[in-house]
């Protein structure tokens, strides 16, 4: 072991070092981690900018650099997709730190295409009114002034804004590009952190009701620390089962699936400690519990509703959709590639997590009056479905989860997007009540809505219903039927407040003091318009999709 | 002296550390609590590389270390601007959002 | 090819979308996009009829695959397309006579504010009905099928602010319902049956099928087909329907969606060709209907329901070609084509008059027209000319097909047939000379609208003349090049097959004895509303008008059967519904709302709350798992 | 046991020269106490009076010990490279340039906005 010789080096280093001692040159594949590469680096180009821009040119700076970066990362990964690394050269890259195979690639498009529609949702400055002669976005006029104070009050009228939020957005970007790539137990530890620190920040800046949005932000982050704190203990246990926490390697160098399924050659430590299969059960299920925390699965769900609905609805937007998917990319890489050893332990678990999830994300939405907040149950409750594909362990479960969650996603966008455009004099109306009778005033707007939310509920023909469909098949097809069963009963529930939803926007008399629907900027539009596109696409022709999922739908080993 | 006591510290400090999450009501003391988790992790780690030999348990307590700071940095930033809102960092006075 | 096809209906389909979602921006240019798409579209299927032509008859047919929604096991809901001869006539009918009703409804609509919407519901149709025509599964036919029902009901109601144009919208919607419902079911059993829901798979293994299923599947596509095409017993909305903009009328209640039916029997020739009960019943259908229909057209004093009936009537003729099987799906299709042309041009004339007499549609309050508005005279006479089925103009070549292959039948069936197939000829002559003598000949009966002003009939502008006048020569050219060398038979018969039926009678014959009845008709007619003055006030007559006046009471007969039974049963039901169902429902719902209210309290905002059940989740996961080791 | 004496010799070397340093200032060194010289700590916090409950203190003092903590993390990456810097070779310190480059972009940020001014 070379790191042995380091801190021998450190020891005797009055001796001169021997040639031989020579630490070999670690081999970074740059080419194939560039995506990631870019974004981190745009991100930092994005702090420069920060830096030493005037303050007036900082906003179009910022959005310029996030969309030329993003969008060069997508390039560079269609470039890698297109080189044959999602299927036949797909490798594990960095000294076994990074996977370049199909999920990873295929989730990392899809969290750039998303981060590209959350800039545009990030950038919008038409909703609100025009104060002071400046056009305002979404953002606190300054994080940092105390809500209501003379300093808050200094900031907004010289129209300042939070551009931060580019930088934030990139870095968090960067991390969960990362975390579904992530091929050992430290590197998914650090970049769930790269990704929720910003987040967390991202949360507190809200520009309207920031005491609500700041309280998001405490919430997020002492229960996000408090989880990340149990993942790291059962990485720790993890280790101490396998003395390593690569998830793959070979027999003389084993990862932990190696190790599980015994393959592994033993020194006589390793020996000792797997034999003890608590080490292991703990440890993994501890772990396991970390990323259900962030995927929003019962009982880790709580902060969902109360982080969503303070949370500029941008983010909200945005840490909907990415982090699912970045959170589901590494669960699932968690148990097909390291834990496919143990599954007889964590199924059975798992279809508890699942089942509560489904039935109580659909269950609590039912009474719930603030928009935000039944987007956020409504999210929980997708989350259980997308764990029923998860426990069929085979590839037709990796492609629906994948499929899926494109689906959701954008919808996810889209549907906050919307949410951004109602609004009354105290910014957006976001409770139900409000929302009466919104088909006629802007039948667009509330149509445009109601796809959305029929997608969620999954009609046919809309993304929802074929991602569902996807996972269910799945799952029936890996024996869990009364999974399935309950499933669709779930679904039957969500459907009713979905349907709720559009039955008050189209067949209620408006309120006198309604809110106003506000005209967005093409960026706002263009994101919702997006969401219909895709929800309308892969629901009219999923065949596609599911092919192109399944194609990358193979985990390097 | 048997290195798996050291586990049993780690273990009984994480637990403290969880304990203390739940039971203190100031904001930046619950955030102490779960750095006190962290670091029974980093001892559980230090503790393993030596069981194992091997020295990737030290690198990661590194890591750890500097995942932990970074946390601090954002976390204390975040209970700051609460506590300036709200002149109070009692983590029960959170709750304009619930139901 | 594929992306020709698929152009040719996303063209429209397009044009709908940006229309209807375009906002108040596109007011100006609206029409102009919607025409434009529409000649877009009549531009594709005019190249694929060329690039058709080009081929040799036995490779003509094309067929693409787009694309698989959702395979299940063997349940393959596929989107293909399929152009053949047959989709092709439809094409370019549709396409053609739909650009003319775009350019005729520029100068129709030109005062309607809400112009913009109409073109996009117009182009929504265009595009369901093409994907109707060129699908090449029942599943995606029925895509189309429902989408042309949907434009057909936005366009019935779009004058929403006059009740009775609501109260037509929804009872096409609901009449056509029924059709539908069959449609649906007949698809189910295709595919129990088949295994398939593509054509050429279907009808490949008809022979393998047993006759019952057969014989049921048939009679559900037919009721289908009486829903969209207005045949007896569900024809009672196509009356009511004219209450939408003339240009609707023409479009789609005359020339192109109420022909449906007789595609979709057509289509499914192998089907009924399988099962002689099934044809019969279609022929039995198209009797009575084009009986039917041409007795109440003759005692309507509206122009437009004048001349709906007369669209039940000859989609009657075409229902009864179709129901001969072989001998006539050819002149089914042909009948429709040139129907497609004197029936749009009548109704654009009668929508001109409409629009020189200050919208009044009661031909009493009509009356010495021909001076007014010489254009419309002519191309209406022409029109009518054809639709009586006078020698040398379009209906001639086609209805005296259909009589004739009606008496090839053979047997009493024959004879009954195509006695009836006849007389309904005169009554078609009737009735039309009745249309034309009381609008154009005669005094004039004008009188003030309801705010008192005089009407003064005028010429329509070119945006309206010219369709018609290009209808007009369809009307009048199109029979004769059609039978001309059998150019239109040897077109289709590698489709639909054809085999030359056996009648009693000579064509000579038929045609002689046709313009007999046709010559008696219209002197009938002649008699009645030509050397009498027509009163303005429509007299009391007879029992048989009064009923014909009331649609041979159809809408009364449903009222009685349908309506009261189906109170009856509703009642029951929903007798039912409260007290079981609904106590179920609710028990439920509230059982749910209970629990999530109780659930929701969970949720109490407190961070340390939710950290102790994190906490305890992470427990509850440690100590499955463990427990599932049996640790 | 051997491997070990350097590091014995070194931490007595170092507790020998701070011992020497100290009774040498002491013995040395000009006495003139003021009362900065008597209170507890040279930097930071007025340790008294304080008001019941801890009291309030100026902000700036988080924000500064925020931009320590998080400067001074890096250090945990930089010692073990300096130690083992000639294993390393040229790979290691270009890629520790890199780190304390992006480091200095967040310094450059922090001194920009205004982070390191007191006032």
């Amino acid at each position: 072991m070379s790191a042995t010789a380091v801190v021998h080096s450190l020891l005797t280093s009055a001796a001169a070092t021997p040639a031989a001692d020579r630490i070999p040159t670690p081999h970074i594949e740059y080419a194939q981690l560039s995506p990631v590469l870019i974004v981190l680096g745009t991100a930092t180009v994005g702090v420069l900018a920060e830096a030493f821009l005037p303050r007036r040119s900082r906003y179009w700076a910022q959005l310029g650099i996030t969309v030329v970066g993003l969008a060069a990362a997508f390039a560079a990964i269609i470039a890698l997709a297109a080189d044959g690394y999602a299927t036949t050269r797909a490798h594990i890259a960095a000294m076994g730190a990074v996977a370049v195979d199909g999920p990873a690639l295929f989730l990392q498009g899809t969290i750039v295409l998303i981060a590209l529609v959350a800039a545009f949702t990030f950038a919008e400055r038409r909703l609100d009114p025009v104060a002071h002669g400046n056009r305002v976005d979404s953002f606190a006029a300054q994080g940092s002034a105390v809500p209501g104070s003379p300093q808050e009050m200094k900031a907004v009228r010289a129209g300042f804004t939070t551009t931060e939020v580019f930088p934030l957005l990139l870095f968090a970007v960067g991390g969960m590009m990362i975390f579904p790539a992530a091929n050992d137990l430290l590197t998914l530890f650090v970049s769930l952190e790269v990704f929720s620190l910003p987040l967390y920040l991202l949360c507190a800046l809200a520009r309207r009701r920031r005491l609500m949005s700041q309280e998001a932000a405490v919430k997020y982050f002492l229960l996000g620390a408090f989880s990340s704190a149990f993942l790291l203990f059962g990485i720790a246990l993890l280790y101490g089962y396998a003395g390593t926490v690569a998830y793959t390697g070979t027999a003389t160098a084993p990862g932990i699936a190696q190790v599980i399924d015994g393959s592994a050659n033993l020194t006589p430590a390793l020996a000792n400690s797997t034999g003890n299969d608590a080490l292991l059960l703990i440890g993994g299920a501890m772990v396991i519990m970390g990323l259900l925390f962030k995927v929003g699965a019962v009982p880790f769900h709580q902060w969902t509703p109360d982080v969503y609905q303070g949370a500029p609805t941008p983010v909200t937007g945005f840490m909907a959709a990415a982090t699912k998917v970045a959170a589901f990319g590494a669960l699932l890489r968690l148990l097909y590639v390291v834990l496919p050893g143990m599954r007889w332990d964590w199924r059975p678990v798992m279809w508890g997590v699942a089942i509560v999830t489904m039935v109580i994300g659909a269950i609590v939405a039912v009474t719930q009056t603030d928009v935000k907040r039944l987007l956020a149950y409504s999210s929980i409750a997708h989350a259980g479905f997308l764990l029923a594909g998860v426990i069929a362990v085979s590839p037709s479960g990796v492609s629906s989860v994948l499929f899926y969650l494109v689906a959701y996603s954008f919808v996810t966008l889209g549907g906050f997007a919307v949410v951004t455009l109602v609004r009354d004099a105290g910014g957006e109306a976001t409770h139900l009540s409000k929302w009466a009778g919104l088909g006629r005033r802007s039948p667009l707007v509330a149509a445009v809505f109601a796809v959305f939310l029929l997608s969620f509920a999954g009609i046919p023909l809309t993304a929802g219903f074929a991602g569902k469909f996807a996972v269910f098949q799945a799952a029936a097809q890996a024996g869990a039927v009364p999974l399935v069963v309950i499933g669709v009963i779930a679904s039957a529930i969500a459907a009713f407040f979905y349907i709720r939803v559009i039955v008050m926007m189209f067949f209620s008399e408006p309120q006198p003091d309604g809110p106003t629907v506000a005209i967005p900027s093409p960026l706002t539009s263009s994101a919702i318009a997006i969401g219909v596109v895709v929800t309308l696409v892969l629901g009219v022709a999923p065949q596609y999709f599911l092919d192109l999922a399944g194609k990358a739908g193979v985990f390097v080993r | 002296m048997n290195p798996v006591y050291y586990l049993y510290l780690a273990a009984l400090l994480f637990t403290i550390g969880a304990a203390g999450v739940l039971v203190r009501k100031n904001a930046i003391i619950v955030f102490m609590c779960v750095e006190l988790m962290l670091n029974a992790c980093n001892l559980a780690f230090v503790t393993f590389s030596r069981l194992h030999g091997n020295l990737d348990g030290q690198i990661i307590a590194f890591f750890t270390m500097v995942v932990a700071a970074a946390e601090v940095v954002v976390g204390l930033a975040i209970i700051v601007t609460f506590f300036r809102s709200r002149h109070s960092a009692s983590v029960d006075d959170a709750d304009l959002m619930k139901l | 090819m594929d992306h020709l096809i698929g152009a040719l209906v996303g063209a429209p389909l397009l044009g709908a979308a940006v229309l209807l979602l375009g906002g108040r921006r596109l007011d100006r240019i609206g029409h102009w996009v919607g025409t434009l798409l529409a000649a877009v579209s009549f531009a594709l299927g005019v190249a694929l009829f060329a690039d058709m032509l080009s081929k040799d008859t036995g490779r003509r047919t094309f067929t693409s695959h787009l694309f698989t929604w959702v395979p299940v096991d063997s349940f393959r809901a596929d989107v293909g397309f399929q152009l053949d001869q047959l989709s092709m006539t439809f094409v370019l009918l549709i396409t053609g006579v739909g650009t003319l009703i775009h350019i005729y409804s520029i100068g129709y609509m030109a005062h309607d504010e809400r112009r913009r919407r109409f073109f996009g519901y117009l182009n929504l149709f265009l595009a369901a009905m093409l994907l109707l025509v060129l699908a090449n599964n029942y599943l995606l036919l029925y895509v189309g099928w429902e989408g042309v029902g949907l434009a057909s009901y936005l366009l019935i109601g779009f004058w929403q602010h006059k009740p009775s144009a609501a109260t037509a919208a929804k009872k096409a919607f609901i009449v056509n319902r029924v059709g539908d419902v069959g449609l649906s079911i007949a698809i189910m059993l295709l595919f129990t049956t088949f295994n398939s829901f593509s054509f050429s798979p279907v009808f490949g293994a008809v022979r393998d099928a047993s006759g019952g299923r057969l014989t049921a599947i048939g009679l559900l596509l037919l009721l289908a087909a009486c829903g969209k095409s207005a045949q007896v017993p569900l024809q009672s909305w196509l009356g009511d329907a004219m209450e939408g903009p003339t240009p609707v009328s023409a479009l789609i209640h005359a020339a192109t969606m109420v022909t449906a039916g007789v595609y979709l029997v057509t289509r499914s020739g192998a089907i009924f060709n399988a099962s002689a009960t099934a044809q019969l019943a279609v022929c039995v259908v198209g009797a009575v209907t084009l009986i039917f229909g041409a007795i109440v057209g003759c005692a309507k004093d509206d122009i437009k329901k004048a001349l709906a009936g007369s669209t039940m009537s000859q989609i009657g003729y075409m229902m009864l070609a179709a129901g001969l099987g072989p001998v006539g799906y050819v002149f089914a299709i042909m009948h429709l084509v040139t129907h497609g042309f004197f029936k749009a041009g009548l109704f654009l004339g009668a929508g001109s008059v409409m629009h020189g007499m200050n919208d009044e549609v009661d031909m009493r309050k009509f009356g010495g027209l021909r001076g007014y508005m010489p254009v419309t005279f002519i191309t209406f006479g022409l029109g009518y000319l054809a639709i009586i089925g006078f020698p040398g103009l379009s209906g001639f070549w086609t209805k005296d097909k259909i009589i004739e292959a009606a008496f090839a039948k053979g047997g009493g069936e024959g004879w009954v047939l195509g006695v009836v197939a006849l007389i309904g000829a005169g009554v078609t002559a009737f009735y039309m000379t009745r249309v034309m003598l009381m609008t154009f000949f005669g005094e004039k009966r004008w009188q003030p609208d309801a705010q008192g002003h005089q009407p003064h009939p005028h010429e329509s502008p070119k945006s309206m003349t010219v369709p018609m006048i290009i209808l007009a020569f369809g009307s009048v050219f199109a029979g004769g090049l059609f039978s001309l060398n059998s150019s239109f038979l040897h077109w289709l018969e590698p489709v639909t097959g054809y085999s030359e039926g056996h009648s009693p009678l000579t064509a000579w014959q038929v045609s002689v004895a046709t313009f007999v009845v046709l010559v008696v008709g219209a002197g009938l007619a002649w008699q009645q509303y030509g050397r009498k003055p027509v009163p303005a006030v429509a007299p009391r007559g007879s029992v048989l008008t009064r009923a014909a006046r009331r649609d041979l009471l159809q809408d009364d007969f449903n009222h009685v059967v349908l309506v009261r039974g189906g109170e009856h049963l509703t009642r029951t039901l929903v007798h039912l519904d409260h007290s079981l169902v609904d106590g179920a429902v609710n028990g439920t719902a509230a059982g749910v709302g209970g629990v999530s209210a109780r659930l929701r309290k969970v949720q109490n905002g407190f961070v340390r709350s939710y950290a102790v059940s994190m906490l305890g989740g992470a427990a509850v996961l440690v100590a499955a798992t463990l427990l599932m080791r049996g640790i | 046991m051997n491997a070990y004496a350097p590091i014995l010799v070194l931490g007595g070397l170092g507790a020998g020269f701070a011992i020497f340093s100290v009774i040498t200032a002491s013995l040395t060194g000009p006495k003139r106490y003021n009362r900065a010289k008597l209170e507890a700590y040279e930097c930071g916090i007025e340790p008294t009076p304080q008001p019941a409950g801890g009291g309030r203190f100026p902000i700036k003092y988080y924000l500064t010990a925020m931009l320590f903590i998080v400067f001074d993390i890096e250090i945990v990456f930089l010692y073990p490279w300096a130690v083992s810097f000639d294993a390393l070779g040229l790979f290691g310190l270009v890629e520790m340039l890199l780190f304390v480059l992006t480091v200095f972009v967040a310094y450059a940020y922090v001194w920009r906005r205004g982070g390191l001014e007191w006032d």
